[in-house]
């Protein structure tokens, strides 16, 4: 606790001291434990003390966990703590069973993280075969998706992307860590290629969205 | 494709998830690129590589055969054989120097490249699904604290908020009567009301501008409005009969007395 | 971290062995963060791999949280991971609530700001109602007006002007970047529909914001 005895030197604002990295660190252990939701780096500061660095406390702290049973998660902007992976086949008593996705689910939820910022239209040129709005639903309902900025083109058809709560539940740090990612866009599999003259596979009709704006917007 | 499926929109979720549900039970397939994708596999190169004209050859018996079995195909799958037979014919003739648009191998590239991309999103969709899994995997925190909350309110305003309420209130002042300083305006309404209130008490004739109200002798606008609506005010009293108005010469003190205390 | 680097002499031997005393402990650790309730020692021997000493595991656990941010604690006669009682204050969470400011208080705080300096009963002359002193009191309180000078007429009324606050939060320069009535109706912001029948005229009317605390909608 070296940073403790260090001196404060930032002038008259001994008011707002803020707490030697080490409390700061078990502040943050504290806050990630009580929640089961992954908690953003400025809702940490928000909760701390005045002057406190949850960023340079949470870099303490995922060391500290590293190879532990449980583990220092980043989820976007957020952190959480989760158990490790491997130690999953303990916790038949925890696991949720999850819904199982249709395989038009599962398809149109890897091209929206795949390919996001995407419209429904780029989704149906894809798979080749219209969306139904059923399997949007359901992946909006779960909160895999949501809706995305318009796009800047004819008619400015929404788009859609995937929410934190995707990266929570595929434990990945952001949508850059998408297994594979690199090498489908060396591939060029993840260009939205303008099909020469009319193909009849899906998605280059007039943006059907245009004409309903109502279509997924509540 | 298929106006049909536009008219999905209309109709309700469990319509539509049997709408496609019927696309579906097409042998299994989802739509015709998926039987293309499936076809392609039969030819045992890497898809790059693929024959597109081979291709179109099996889409189209592949067609046939379910119109043999009476398999009612989706407008979709018909679209698709009609445009695979356009290409195949393209494929076949050699190319015509007038005909305008894409050529039959720029065509036949996009159609491989399709193929290419939805069996890459096939094996992506996979992988991820495939990957460590909260819940499944690895666990969130089964016991979370109750985090109290400490309320406080802030209000807020926009611009626009302000300025429509300043635009609301000007605009209701475009109809009827607002004056900005009314603070140095004497009304003759309220004159009228002084005056009426004092006649009772005046006894000769008296300075008209000893009626002038207190605090209004000094500040030469606020006198000059006062002067003005109190003189007003005594013409019309004075046209009631209830009052006396006279002046020796020019510029002297206007003088009035009561009628109602001679009678 | 000395634990782990502790030989692995798990070997081929055996389905029976059990793993080792810093492997047993990790497994302690994920099982106590993800339950919901308590787990007994009991219940700890029964989900780890036969040969385990869940006891022996927890002992070295509550050593390695002591001073941490959460605790291992016994809870009757079973065990839990708890937050340290001297960061509870982290989990009173304060959320601020932002509402709208009510009509009321909007249109005052725009007369004063077109107008000022200017006097109470010269914002009731342009409202044509009376301002309730709540409301005048709030708009103080957020500091988006401050008493200006007196004004040099009878009874020396007190006038109103905006704060360098106010400017900041609207984004303004000076009060003078304010749109004017022209600019207000260029912009369609000025609706030119007469009135509903029969607006009183002047400053006699109770505020409709008198008697009700409530100054705000929501």
């Amino acid at each position: 606790m070296d940073d403790h005895a260090a001196p404060q030197d930032d002038g008259s604002e001994s008011l707002f001291e803020s707490p030697p990295l080490a409390e700061q660190e078990r502040m943050v252990e504290a806050v990630l434990f009580a929640s089961a939701e992954p908690v953003s780096v400025r809702e940490l500061a928000a909760r701390m003390p005045h002057g406190s660095d949850p960023g340079a406390a949470l870099e303490h702290l995922r060391k500290r966990y590293e190879g532990r049973g449980v583990r220092v998660v980043r989820v976007g902007e957020a952190w959480a703590i989760r158990t490790a992976p491997d130690l999953g086949f303990l916790m038949q008593k925890e696991t949720v069973e999850t819904r199982k996705l249709s395989r038009a689910a599962v398809e149109t939820l890897a091209i929206i993280a795949y390919h996001q910022p995407v419209t429904r239209a780029e989704i149906e040129e894809v798979r080749g075969v219209s969306v139904s709005r059923g399997t949007i639903d359901q992946l909006l309902e779960m909160e895999w998706i949501r809706l995305g900025r318009r796009k800047m083109t004819p008619g400015r058809p929404v788009t859609f992307v995937v929410t934190p709560q995707f990266l929570d539940h595929f434990g990945l740090e952001s949508a850059r860590d998408l297994p594979g990612l690199k090498e489908l866009r060396a591939a060029g599999l993840l260009e939205n290629r303008p099909p020469p003259g009319g193909l009849p596979l899906g998605g280059h009709e007039p943006d059907e969205d245009a004409d309903q704006p109502e279509l997924f917007e509540e | 494709m298929a106006e049909n499926l536009f008219e999905e929109q209309e109709l309700t979720v469990e319509e539509r998830l049997a709408a496609e549900a019927l696309i579906v039970d097409v042998g299994g397939f989802e739509g015709p690129l998926d039987v293309l994708l499936t076809l392609s596999r039969t030819q045992k190169v890497d898809l790059r590589q693929i024959s597109v004209l081979d291709l179109a050859r099996q889409y189209l018996s592949f067609v046939d055969k379910a119109k043999e079995l009476r398999i009612e195909l989706a407008a979709d799958y018909l679209v698709m054989a009609a445009w695979l037979a356009f290409l195949k014919s393209r494929l076949l003739l050699p190319p015509d120097p007038s005909d305008e648009g894409p050529t039959g191998d720029e065509l036949a590239a996009h159609l491989a490249f399709q193929l290419e991309r939805l069996q890459a999103m096939r094996d992506a969709a996979a992988r991820l699904m495939a990957h460590d899994r909260l819940g499944r995997d690895f666990f969130a925190r089964g016991h979370s604290e109750n985090m109290t909350r400490v309320r406080s309110v802030t209000y807020s305003a926009n611009l626009l908020d302000l300025m429509q309420g300043y635009a609301r209130i000007r605009t209701r002042d475009d109809f009827r009567p607002f004056v900005m300083d009314r603070e140095s305006v004497f009304t003759m309404e309220e004159a009228l009301e002084r005056m009426r209130g004092l006649l009772g008490f005046t006894g000769g004739w008296t300075d008209i501008l000893s009626y002038l109200p207190d605090g209004w002798h000094s500040d030469p606008v606020k006198r000059r409005s006062a002067t003005a609506s109190t003189f007003a005010a005594a013409l019309q009293l004075v046209k009631e009969g209830r009052l006396e108005l006279r002046q020796s010469a020019s510029f002297e003190p206007l003088q009035l007395r009561s009628c109602e205390k001679e009678s």
